[in-house]
């Protein structure tokens, strides 16, 4: 199906927001997750379940005024 | 000078700093460093996947030694600083937040309504907010009653360096909220705009591009770092009240009166 | 920070102190101290047979272990100042002479015609003049050419605490005497006027009443010894320009976009 | 005769500026002086004669702004 | 001059005038003449049974013959204004409303939240907006979605005479909503701060203080009607840009030289 | 509005113009007569021998009906200064004379030592000296003891169109010489700028390049002549106070208290 | 009844809104009328009942800024 | 001989200054005059004789701040 992951569309056979993050290759990175809008702890990412057209944020730290 | 505490936690530094637009991240340690900063804004942004360009900057962060304070600059609505307010929490570890809800491009001021929207339901979800507002003392009441114990009003746009462009507001914020921390954020541009700030029985200022922007940036934090200490210790130490005329600072009594029709 | 040159001497503040108006002698020490002041100023009064006041002032002073910088405060003609000027050159042991020739009683402003005369013939009479003097540009240029080699514009009269109530006039000053020390003396009543003084490229401020008359005047002394060094700090580090509209410092690339329409 | 130091008027037989200065009781005080407006140094009181109606300033160091 | 629309309505002077704190009600009355206002403010208070102040004071304004704009000054929340609002609409005629709602004594500054929410409701109920607000943008685009077609940002507070004290803001608000008619509403002392106002492009101003408590309202009244015609006149002329240094308005070509040396 | 009497003249107008920099001799004609300009500024410039522009403009000046005040604009020395006055009094038949001295290019201010020597002798060969000063105190007090009966002091350096740099220095002078008749030349840019000036109690304004540069210079004359107008009547009828507080100007008396808990 | 009329509290008889003002004397006046904080039209008065304790606000035009 | 006129340098067989505005042609403009840095009255220049070198300002009215 495809989603869209910080503005860009792709496709993914993930199931989950916590296989989304591992299938582009997160890995242990210091990130935080956002579902149509909506913040995603960490602690539920595994039961997550995405869907065809979902808009997923995944941001990190950055400089900030 | 005397300590400045906000929500119940003594910062050594009256004076934050921002971490954005220096030269290089080496530069920014050392401007943290020259600023004797406590407390420095981060933010939250896209990462790509191979980047791994947010765990470098957090970690330089970390190396600071100082505590991070989360901004949500460039929300437009209550909902999207709510959701990246949550996100930092989590990514930075505190739930400390610099609210901000952008009105429009062009000033970047905040749109107050969705600041108070969103500061009832940070504060309600546990958070402690720090919001950037404006001089509006009905807007900082509203606030107040949100949840807040601090405030953050702008001088000037951020970014435009033009100081304090209605003292005479800020004056009355001040003595209208005698017993809350109030930090000047945003629109300093000079040493002396933040050492006017302090004077005037501000708690802190929070700055970024003054001295990011500068020549040299790291003199320039250990300036603003100068500024801060001045115009506090000016506070407490009572400033001479100003005056329409002249006053003699050297004794009238005993000057000598040379007759020169005499000579 | 660069070390300040004044007629050939390298002096260690740029910050100057008077010594008079304070609740006490003991006081007035402490603030010079607080100020790291490396020049202080002092006057001729006349002295009673049995007074001695005068030996005790001096001993004080002489204990401060700074430069003294004897003024001609209250002479009204280039006569007056003359003669008071070679009356400090023996007592105080220094050919430094700040002189002051003043208008009138409502401004203590300094009278053009007759500083010009007095610095003339006392630059000619080996003196080192610290003429106090306007920010009239046609005035400094025959300042300088009558030998002078500093130039001290005032912010505002004697004792006003205003500030740089002329900051224009004062701009173009400096950038029209680029190379000639030029201190602002007089009229500063708050730290973060000196810190305006000193980014607008002034190379040192003078004062007293700011000081002496503040409530806590060592703490005071300290507030303008840090807003003075932030001031140059800041002149030499590079100020931001001022912008007329606002820019963002946290970055813009990489804003999440919180679809709230799709949620 | 009558002169005049430092605004007040006085009768005195000094002859000479540095007389009048022991006369008056300035032993080694720190001071400056001017007779009729003009600067006398301390190396000339001695040879300064004093006249009737003379005005002489005896200053000390004071504070100062 | 050109004419000034308000809600499709010409108005034939850019000067309106408050009707309290007159020495007399003729002076009032000779004092609106003197301004040429077309448009003066009124108010709702409560009337004894036997007073008969209202019809005295209403037959009075109906001499004038100008329009009149009822206000809902001294109401704190949106509630209350809507009733007054409600109230002015019957007794005078009109559905002009000035909408205030209030913060706080101290600056008399609108509650921007309470303002915006009767703003929305009287539109709804077919009320012709005008509310005293701030010059916050964010704050004017809710008031403009609420349905106002007129704004009118304050200058300094109400009664304080102290002109415009942010012109910046002031300056951006006009950039930001060239379409929409602006009037500078409370806090001006001066004629030359109505003139400023008018030369920024603000459509109108409204005062009352100034007037009424000057020495001689009445020349003072003609002074202001002056002031904004001058403003006005000055903004449709173009007004010269300001420049940073001197250039001779003699023509320099042709200027003798007279050669001294030769002489 | 009371009358103007300078040097024993009564001058129907308190705006006086320059006549240079228009974009035609008939704009100019037409900026003379909408600012109702009662006196005008001339210069004298070579004349070719075949050119007759200095008949030609003669002509269009004594046209007008107004008095001609003569400068001596580009004059550095006060040798160029008198042979030019004394030219101009031939020239123009009159022995009034706008005396300009000028210390440098950048800022066209006046060399107030040369200043006051061609004041002196032009005041003892019978001229009636206007001369174009600074807010210098002791200055004004030479002119004055030189024989002026009117003083020039600038608002900002010529052309600059930057207003009043120094109000607290002008208010001084107005404050200091209450009988003299002080008139702002240079540096007015907008009518409210002259408004102003007059409201501080200044006598008239002369100016050129706000109108001359105008887009519409006749409409910014008449623009300046309303802002003179007001000012002066503003002055007159007595400017209120400022306050720091708000004060309501809609009595408080009588407000009605709406029980919104009882509803 | 008791009812609070302009603040001041007062005994009734007055059954409506209009009967009120006819019994206070404002007869003709120009007034504006209020009830409980909630606008009552002039034509509204007659069949604008009144209960014990109700807060009437009687207005008038006045000078205002 | 050669004398200067406004700044440009020119051979004239003007005896005075009279004489050297006729020559040049000023005819009855309205002019004043200098030589030399110093003012010459209209009812001096036929007695005011040049020579060389001499420095001669001719100026008119014009437009003035």
């Amino acid at each position: 199906m495809r989603i869209v992951v910080n503005g860009q569309s792709l496709e993914t056979d993930a199931a989950t927001l916590a296989d989304l993050c591992a299938d582009l290759g997160y890995g242990d990175a210091k990130i935080g997750t956002a579902l149509n809008g909506a913040f995603v702890p960490a602690s539920r990412r595994a039961d997550t379940r995405l869907r065809a057209d979902d808009r997923v944020e995944i941001l990190a730290p950055r400089q900030g005024g | 000078m005397s300590p400045l505490s906000l929500y119940g936690e003594i910062i050594a530094s009256r004076l934050m700093l921002g971490t954005a637009l220096y030269p290089s991240p080496e530069v920014m340690r050392q401007a943290v460093a020259a600023a004797a900063a406590a407390v420095v804004t981060v933010s939250l942004r896209r990462e790509g996947a191979h980047d791994r360009a947010g765990q470098t900057f957090w970690t330089l962060i970390q190396d600071l030694g100082v505590r991070v304070l989360p901004n949500t600059a460039g929300c437009r609505s209550p909902r999207e600083a709510i959701t990246t307010a949550q996100m930092a929490r989590e990514v930075f570890e505190t739930d400390w937040i610099k609210l901000e809800v952008i009105a429009n491009d062009d000033t970047l001021q905040p749109d107050v309504f969705g600041l108070v929207e969103a500061a009832q339901a940070l504060s309600a979800d546990g958070f402690k907010v720090f919001p950037y507002t404006t001089e509006d003392l009905g807007v900082a009441e509203r606030l107040l009653a949100a949840g807040c114990e601090v405030l953050m009003p702008w001088a000037s746009p951020i970014g435009a360096g033009r100081g304090l462009i209605n003292p005479y507001g800020l004056r009355a914020m001040r003595a209208y909220f005698p017993g809350t921390p109030l930090i000047i954020d945003a629109g300093l541009g000079a040493p002396s705009h933040a050492a006017q700030a302090m004077e005037m029985g501000y708690d802190a200022v929070l700055l970024n591009t003054a001295v990011a922007k500068a020549d040299d940036p790291v003199k320039m934090a250990a300036a603003f770092a100068k500024a801060v200490e001045a115009g506090r210790l000016g506070f407490e130490a009572g400033l001479m009240p100003e005056r329409d005329m002249a006053q003699p600072s050297t004794p009238v009594a005993g000057t000598p009166f040379f007759d020169l029709n005499h000579a």
